[in-house]
């Protein structure tokens, strides 16, 4: 396999903690402005996997790189951001302290040290990529609520509105639809479609019909490693797919 | 024992110049005028002196000024070799020996309230009561319980009870005479116990090593003291080093080396046993905080003072038992074990229901509210208990020290040791083999979970607070007895207990157990050559940087990051 | 938005308000009665030592009162309470001076709690009686200083052990808490040693730190310092809290008297009510006084003081004492004076002379220190001292050191026309200080 | 924009208020300690004076713990040891000030160094003859001590209890080391008697006033720097990194320096303070970096309000002022009330004063600021009026933990 023109290459990366092997051997590799979906029972190692990416966890063994060429166990979480990777957790994380305004502002592309921050002021070119991101993530009317008083569902969208005004080249996204109503998963979709157009995109979920509607190419992993690859329709066909998954 | 004597008498030899060459120190002019006078006297009265001659020797007593006169009177006693007269120079020793100002007669006494009872010195007859004013105490010191001491060794040498002849031994070989060689070659003739043998013989080469004797038998004298190996041969052959020349010298010189050369290993294995012992007494006053703070997650700042109670526990205890029980007094602790345990329990139990309770899964608030307990229980026990430290005793079981090889092992550290790993394993057990542990251990790893499979979570919370709090208070009764019980009694040991569990790794008793011995064991390494206090910075400098390095402990569980 | 103003500004003016009113509410000034005040800590690590003290001001004011005050009014005493904090005992002794207008203060246990008030005594003028043993090194013209110099304690207490009586001691260890007072004394005792003709080899100083409870180590090292063949002995000065488990660790690893005494100067009645004392028989305390001394003025004093303190257990001890005869000088000094003003007291105590409780009489010495006997003590079991030795004279106390090489020219005589704390003999000046 | 913030309505009005209260009081108090007679009903006795002082100095300590503990959830446990640095630092200055006027007359080494035997000056002495250099050193020793210890700790990412832990460690290691008389600062009874500094008489009423005001116009500052730092860009991501962690390290920001940033300040303020608190009670020694000492702190800030600026300054005020008053009149109860005071703040006032007086006043203005919001959401530059003290934790525990359940320590 060629490194050149992924945007994440996962080779022969395994980790284990105190004896459990979470990841075993998993090679995934994810073409330039691709959007995937990874589905799996829990404790396949999706969320490990996205751990391993972000540079949260180090792999014990294995290559993982970045766009081709960068090898991402040797940095740290903040640089891995920086270099373009954002990530949504499974569980919304938003500063609820901060006004949706404030989150954004924080997310934004751009110097990330300690003395621009505390000398910065607000550019008008900042309010109007503030204004946009509000509009896509359909939040304008909440500019200066604080986060905390937001909905579930509103949560999971700041945060994604939180990782594009990161700009980043590859968005992992945890479970994004996990407890909204029908009307926003279908919103969601259709934000995360929009948002692949110019980005890489992981998508990590378990709703079948979010997954569908994505309609992008689907990874199974369990216990670690990929068990089956390929459209939704010929992984949900695979035997050992419906074995340890879906069910029959 | 007058055919002792007699033999004694026909071994004496006058000191001579020699003997006093380089001696010339007060403590050795007081034994040799003494030795010389029981000799002489032995020689006198072959069969002891009569009762009457001794009432005349004691009654001087009564006129001796000052302690040196006093000692001369010991001597004079104790010259006479009468058996009879250990019980007036004992009662002397340790003070009971009186003068009453009517009469300037001499009695035995023992003190009852405000007056003391009083006896004959040489019979123990009871000759009634006088206040304590009518009666004059002979005061004793150092140097004169010493000089009772050499002459009491002399005398029970011939002692029925073992232990009494290896005390005589022992004070002999530290205050080496010539005068003694004889004695001592009677009752090495007449010794039956091996180990007694030993040592009467180590002490008769010490005495040989003060004597003239040829140079041929003061090196095997020196080659048999050198066997012996500990502190005490040292000493001797440090001053025999000083006082003679040629071989004796040179055969001193390299006894002393060899000697050394063997304690610098065995003072290798004192430091590791200095080390385990801090180890125990830090695995004590941890391990209640490795349960509240490594299962719960409860940052119990008046941990500490839970310790405290314990050891205020012991103290009631005990006063009750002076005062009602006094023969129950070597069990003082064992009956204070329960009680400390169920008023820490208790205590922790009030303070878990009544403050933490509220405050979970927010630890630094937790940690502020304790701290707020403890000063109020400290202040509390100070108010009712009043400032100052109160006395809490050893039992007879838990005082002294024994020797294995050169390693001298007191017996307090040892209990506290035992103590230590006993109630580890008891916890351990709990933990691990019944159902409240396991309890315990369902609602740690997942609260919802142990919840709707109908553990009582709340309960379980309370009763492991009110366990981790009475253990405790049960190490609380172990520092009692090594330690001021005072109202900051706890204050020394929350750090330190924090520091074990920290560097241990929180959530693991095993963590705690590694953790307390090793670091006690660093520490006592490092305090011979950095001193306590260097010692002690460089263990917290240590425990920081440990930190930085595995911020989760020792024995840290790995895991997927719980967070997102 | 103005409710923000009302908050800020009701807040801060009833904190501050508060703290100016709690400071001064109380200051209502009775002419009828001489305050005076007593700066010991009641709270915090000191408390083990310094509340009898309280106590022991309280039952003397009391027995003042009873016998009809002083110049005509009844004294009464302001008691606060520092809480063994340094900087706080500064504050007290301000709040003390300025807001409760007392004519004298009786106070302090540690040096550095004295050190901290001295500023507040020279720049306020008033005078503080210093109960306790320390390391000297100092004269204040507002301090009198009733404890014992190191003169009054630690060399009488050396003398006695390299004397016959004492054991003829050639080996010394200096044991101590890591504080002024060990380390002054400790200087002091091994120039002392050495002008003896002890040999360096023979003395081992070892310090430890406030509080340490494991001796394990330190007690072993003793005795492998005690078996050189040479007689041995310890002289401690650990302090308070330390003492308990370094004592119980020598007993337990049998160490005993005999053979290794430990001459203790901060080891008192109050510390040894906290063990027991059967395997320590024998180990023996230098002070100025010992509760078992028979005199009729002790018997007295120590049955006002169980009736007063309604606890026939309490012991009485040094420090007490040193309070006893400071308060006695104080109120000859006023009647002599005829005034509380501290001025004429501080002028008026030179030679005021008091009976103590030892059988003799204490007399204010122009150094501001006070001429005491020394007494060395054995441990008995009953937890009491017993007295083995005593100078045959009054000691009087020397600031400045005559075995320390920069204050041996050192002098201090507070009468005019010298009036100063640290005269130099060798250049004929005032070091600099208290010329005023 | 600061200085439109700064005169802008809403929460930062309070710090403008308290920022002129403090002026105010720098002025007013010398005024009427110095000119006006003792006999006249607005005379302020010295010793308030001294007293005031000091409860300003505990002010910016408190206001120091709480930059990081109240806006960076760093419960430090040793700030104690950075203000009693910052003190030995002007101690140290105040003692080369005495000169030949020790007890023992010599002009270079300090009295403590004589009876001990020191030949020469220890070289850690040397240039703190210069008021500029120990007013550096001020700055520099905790600051650099912060720096390194924070570059370690945040790098390793210790947090929470475990932070709190090592924190007391180190100053309970630093108070032992500080205890040694072989380490030249004089020991247990620390660095006093002092004489002159900056060539004034430290007693007169003169010196005090101005060390009274010259605590007072630092407070204002320091007041007004922490605002502008919670304000800026800087001040919303440290808010952030204690809120989420990981959500920043996620979006690229670098949380260790973030926390080791404002550690660093923290620490710096909290040796102005103990620099400024030295001469005024004219004593330091190693019983400051006693770790209950820096329990206390945290006290004084979650009694007026964590996570505020004017909270911390009110709990150290009121707090002290408590002490002192309980201290002189019933002494025995001093440690029952300061004891109960953390259990009742932690269980019932966890947002201390200001934050029981926010939501008490919230209720009412709620409506209003609704309204006012919708009006001026549109103007970024306006501040909407918040509906709670915007940087205040909104309830209790809410950057502690998620669950409010016993959770097995990290």
């Amino acid at each position: 396999m060629s490194k050149s023109n992924t945007i994440l290459y996962l080779d022969g990366v395994s980790v284990s903690f105190d004896g459990f092997r979470a990841i075993n051997n998993l090679s995934l590799v994810l073409d330039k402005g691709e959007m995937r979906a990874i589905i799996g029972p829990n404790g396949a190692g999706k969320t490990t996997m996205m751990d391993i990416v972000t540079g949260k966890t180090r792999p014990d063994e294995g290559e993982v790189f970045f766009d081709g060429q960068v090898d991402l166990t040797k940095h740290d979480e903040a640089e891995i951001a920086m270099m373009g990777i954002g990530r949504k957790f499974q569980k919304p994380t938003v500063f609820e302290s901060h006004t949706i305004e404030e989150n954004l502002m924080l997310a934004l592309k751009g110097p990330r040290s300690i003395f621009p921050a505390l000398f910065h002021r607000r550019s008008a070119a900042e309010m109007r990529q503030i204004d946009d991101i509000l509009g896509i993530i359909r939040l304008g009317d909440k500019r200066n609520e604080f986060a905390a008083n937001l909905s579930h569902g509103q949560k999971q969208w700041l945060e994604i509105g939180m990782l594009l005004a990161q700009d980043p080249k590859l968005l992992l996204v945890d479970e994004p639809v996990a407890g909204m109503t029908d009307a926003e998963t279908e919103e969601t979709a259709r934000l995360l479609k929009d948002i692949a157009r110019d980005h890489s995109v992981i998508v990590v979920e378990h709703d079948m019909h979010f997954v569908r509607e994505l309609g992008v190419k689907v990874t199974c992993l369990h216990e670690g490693s990929v068990l089956s690859e390929g459209t939704l329709d010929f992984v949900s066909a695979d035997e050992r797919v419906v074995e340890v998954y879906l069910g029959r | 024992m007058t055919a002792r004597v007699r033999t004694a008498s026909s071994a004496v030899r006058t000191p001579n110049s020699t003997f006093f060459k380089g001696h010339l120190e007060p403590m050795n002019l007081f034994r040799a005028i003494g030795l010389t006078l029981l000799f002489l006297l032995a020689t006198l009265s072959s069969s002891g002196a009569s009762e009457a001659d001794l009432r005349g020797i004691i009654a001087k007593f009564a006129t001796a000024k000052g302690f040196s006169e006093i000692g001369a009177v010991v001597h004079e006693l104790a010259a006479t070799g009468d058996p009879a007269v250990e019980r007036p120079l004992a009662a002397l020793a340790d003070g009971n020996l009186y003068v009453r100002k009517a009469d300037s007669l001499v009695f035995a006494g023992k003190e009852a309230g405000e007056s003391v009872q009083l006896s004959n010195p040489l019979s123990g007859e009871a000759s009634g009561e006088a206040a304590k004013d009518d009666i004059t105490k002979i005061k004793v010191n150092n140097t004169l319980r010493r000089v009772i001491r050499d002459a009491l060794g002399t005398l029970t040498l011939g002692a029925k009870d073992p232990a009494v002849r290896i005390a005589a031994a022992d004070t002999m070989f530290k205050t080496p005479d010539a005068a003694n060689i004889g004695p001592l070659d009677t009752a090495i003739a007449s010794e039956s116990v091996a180990s007694v043998k030993a040592l009467l013989e180590q002490a008769r080469a010490a005495s040989v090593l003060v004597s003239d004797q040829p140079e041929a038998d003061k090196l095997a004298a020196i080659a048999l003291i050198g066997a012996r190996g500990d502190r005490d041969a040292v000493s001797l052959l440090t001053s025999v080093e000083a006082n003679s020349t040629d071989a004796v010298k040179e055969a001193a010189t390299a006894a002393i080396a060899n000697i050394n050369s063997t304690l610098a290993f065995w003072d290798a294995g004192q430091n590791i046993w200095y080390g385990i012992s801090l180890g125990s007494v830090l695995l004590l006053a941890a391990i209640g905080l490795a349960i509240t703070f490594g299962v719960m997650g409860v940052i119990n700042m008046a941990h500490g003072e839970m310790v405290m109670l314990g050891a205020y526990t012991t103290f009631v205890v005990q006063q009750v038992i002076r005062t009602s029980f006094p023969d129950l007094f070597d069990w003082s602790l064992v009956i204070a074990l329960p009680l400390a345990f169920l008023v820490s329990a208790l205590v922790g139990l009030i303070i878990e229901r009544g403050v933490i309770r509220f405050l979970y899964g927010r630890p630094l608030e937790t940690l502020l509210a304790t701290w707020g307990v403890s000063l109020i229980l400290q202040q509390a026990v100070r108010s009712i208990f009043g400032p100052t430290n109160q006395e809490v005793g050893n039992p007879s079981w838990m005082s002294g020290s024994f020797n294995v090889g050169q390693l001298a092992i007191t017996w307090n550290r040892l209990w506290i040791l035992v103590f230590a790993l006993t109630v580890f394993a008891v916890l351990l057990y709990v933990m691990k083999r019944t159902p409240w542990g396991l309890q315990m251990r369902a609602v740690t790893a997942n609260r919802r979970m142990a919840a709707s499979m109908g553990i009582r979570t709340p309960w379980v919370d309370a009763l492991t607070f009110a366990l981790g709090s009475g253990i405790a208070g049960i190490a609380g009764v172990a520092l009692s007895q090594i330690d001021n019980v005072s109202p900051n009694l706890g204050r020394g040991y929350i750090i330190d207990s924090f520091m074990v569990v920290v560097f241990g790794g929180v959530g693991n008793l095993w963590g705690t157990l590694v953790g307390a011995f090793s670091l006690g064991i660093v520490n006592k390494f490092l305090e011979p050559y950095a001193g306590a206090v260097l010692g002690k910075i460089v263990v917290l400098v240590l425990i920081i940087l440990f930190i930085q390095k595995r911020p989760r402990g020792l024995f840290a569980l790995k895991g997927r990051a719980v967070e997102a | 938005m103005r409710g923000n103003f009302s908050t800020i500004t009701r807040m801060f003016s009833a904190s501050v308000v508060a703290a100016g009113l709690l400071m001064s509410a109380p200051a209502k000034a009775a002419d009828d009665t001489i305050k005076v005040g007593i700066l010991h800590s009641l709270s915090g690590t000191m408390a083990i030592s310094e509340t009898t003290l309280k106590d022991a001001m309280l039952m003397l004011i009391d027995e003042q009162n009873a016998k009809g005050g002083l110049l005509g009014k009844k004294l009464e005493a302001v008691v606060v309470d520092p809480a063994s904090n340094w900087p706080l005992f500064a504050e007290k002794a301000r709040e003390l001076i300025s807001k409760d207008k007392v004519a004298a203060v009786f106070g302090c246990w540690t040096s550095v709690s004295r050190k901290s008030v001295l500023p507040v005594f020279s720049e306020l003028d008033n005078i503080l009686f210093y109960p306790v043993q320390y390391e000297g090194e100092e004269s204040e013209r507002n301090v009198f200083y009733t404890g014992a110099a190191p003169n009054q304690q630690a060399i009488p207490a050396v003398d006695y052990l390299m004397s016959e009586d004492g054991g003829s001691v050639k080996r010394w260890v200096l044991e101590g808490t890591d504080y002024v007072y060990p380390r002054t004394t400790n200087k002091i005792l091994e120039a002392y040693l050495k002008a003896k003709g002890v040999a360096a080899e023979d003395i081992m100083v070892n310090y430890t730190p406030f509080g340490f409870s494991d001796w394990q180590t330190e007690v072993s090292a003793i005795k492998k310092f005690g078996s050189a063949g040479k007689k041995t002995a310890v002289v401690s000065t650990v302090n308070g809290d330390a003492n308990v488990p370094f004592y119980k660790e020598l007993g337990n690893q049998g160490i005993k008297a005999e053979d290794i005494p430990v001459m203790a100067f901060s080891v008192g009645e109050e510390e040894l009510a906290g063990l027991d004392t059967a395997p320590l028989v024998g180990h023996l305390a230098a002070w100025n006084y010992f509760e078992s001394v028979d005199t009729p003025e002790n018997k007295k004093f120590i049955a006002d003081w169980h009736k007063f303190i309604k606890n026939d257990k309490r012991t009485t001890n040094d420090p007490m004492e040193a309070h006893y005869i400071g308060f006695n000088m104080w109120v000859k000094a006023v009647e002599k004076a005829g005034t509380t003003d501290p001025d004429k007291v501080i002028d008026a105590m030179i030679g005021v002379s008091v009976p103590n409780l030892t059988g003799g009489y204490s007399t204010m010495m122009p150094n501001h220190h006070i001429t005491k006997p020394v007494l060395i003590g054995e441990i008995q079991a009953d937890g009491q001292f017993e007295t083995v030795s005593r100078t045959p004279g009054l000691v009087m106390g020397d600031e400045w050191s005559d075995y320390l090489p920069d204050s041996k020219d050192l002098i201090s005589d507070w009468r005019a026309p010298l009036s100063c704390g640290n005269f130099n003999v060798a250049t004929g000046k005032c070091g600099g200080k208290g010329t005023n | 924009m600061i200085t439109g913030r700064f005169f802008a309505a809403g929460a930062d009005r309070r710090i403008a208020i308290t920022i002129f209260i403090l002026l105010a009081v720098a002025v007013i108090v010398p005024l009427l300690n110095l000119a006006v007679s003792p006999a006249n009903a607005f005379y302020v006795p010295s010793y308030i004076v001294a007293l005031t002082g000091k409860y300003l100095c505990y002010a910016l300590l408190a206001l120091a713990l709480d930059l990081v503990w109240g806006y960076c959830g760093i419960l430090s446990l040793g700030h104690g040891a950075f203000f009693a640095l910052g003190g030995y630092a002007m101690g140290m200055y105040l003692m080369r000030q005495i000169g030949s006027r020790g007890v023992y007359g010599n002009p270079i080494l300090p009295d403590f160094m004589v009876f001990l035997n020191y030949k020469e000056l220890p070289w850690f002495w040397y240039g703190f003859d210069h008021f500029w250099f120990a007013g550096l050193m001020v700055l520099a020793v905790p600051g650099l001590l912060a720096f390194v210890f924070g570059w370690f700790a945040f790098r390793s990412r210790v947090t929470g209890v475990y932070l709190s832990i090592i924190t007391q460690a180190m100053t309970y290691a630093l108070l032992l080391a500080f205890f040694r008389n072989d380490m030249g600062f004089g020991g247990n009874n620390g660095l006093t008697d002092f004489k002159d500094i900056l060539g004034f008489n430290v007693q007169a009423d003169a010196t005090r006033s101005a060390l009274f005001a010259a605590s007072a116009v630092t407070l204002a500052v320091a007041v007004f720097v922490t605002w502008a730092i919670v304000g800026s860009k800087y001040g919303k991501l440290l808010m952030a990194v204690r809120d989420a962690e990981s959500r920043t390290r996620f979006l690229g920001w670098r949380a260790e320096n973030v926390k080791l940033f404002a550690f660093t300040v923290s620490a710096v303020m909290a040796g102005i303070a103990g620099a400024l608190y030295v001469p005024q009670v004219g004593i330091i020694n190693p019983g400051e970096f006693e770790p209950a000492n820096s329990i206390e702190v945290v006290v004084w800030a979650a009694v007026g309000g964590r996570g505020t600026i004017v909270g911390p300054i009110i709990g150290a005020l009121l707090v002290n002022a408590g002490k002192s008053w309980f201290t002189g009149v019933l002494p025995e109860f001093w440690l029952f009330a300061l004891g109960g005071l953390f259990v009742a703040v932690t269980l019932l006032l966890p947002k201390g004063i200001i934050g029981m007086w926010d939501s008490w006043r919230g209720n009412a203005r709620a409506l209003r600021a609704a309204s006012i919001a919708e009006e001026a959401g549109a103007d970024p530059d306006v501040q909407p009026p918040a509906k709670i003290v915007r940087s205040a934790a909104r309830k209790p525990g809410d950057w502690s933990a998620s669950s409010p359940e016993p959770q097995p320590a990290e």
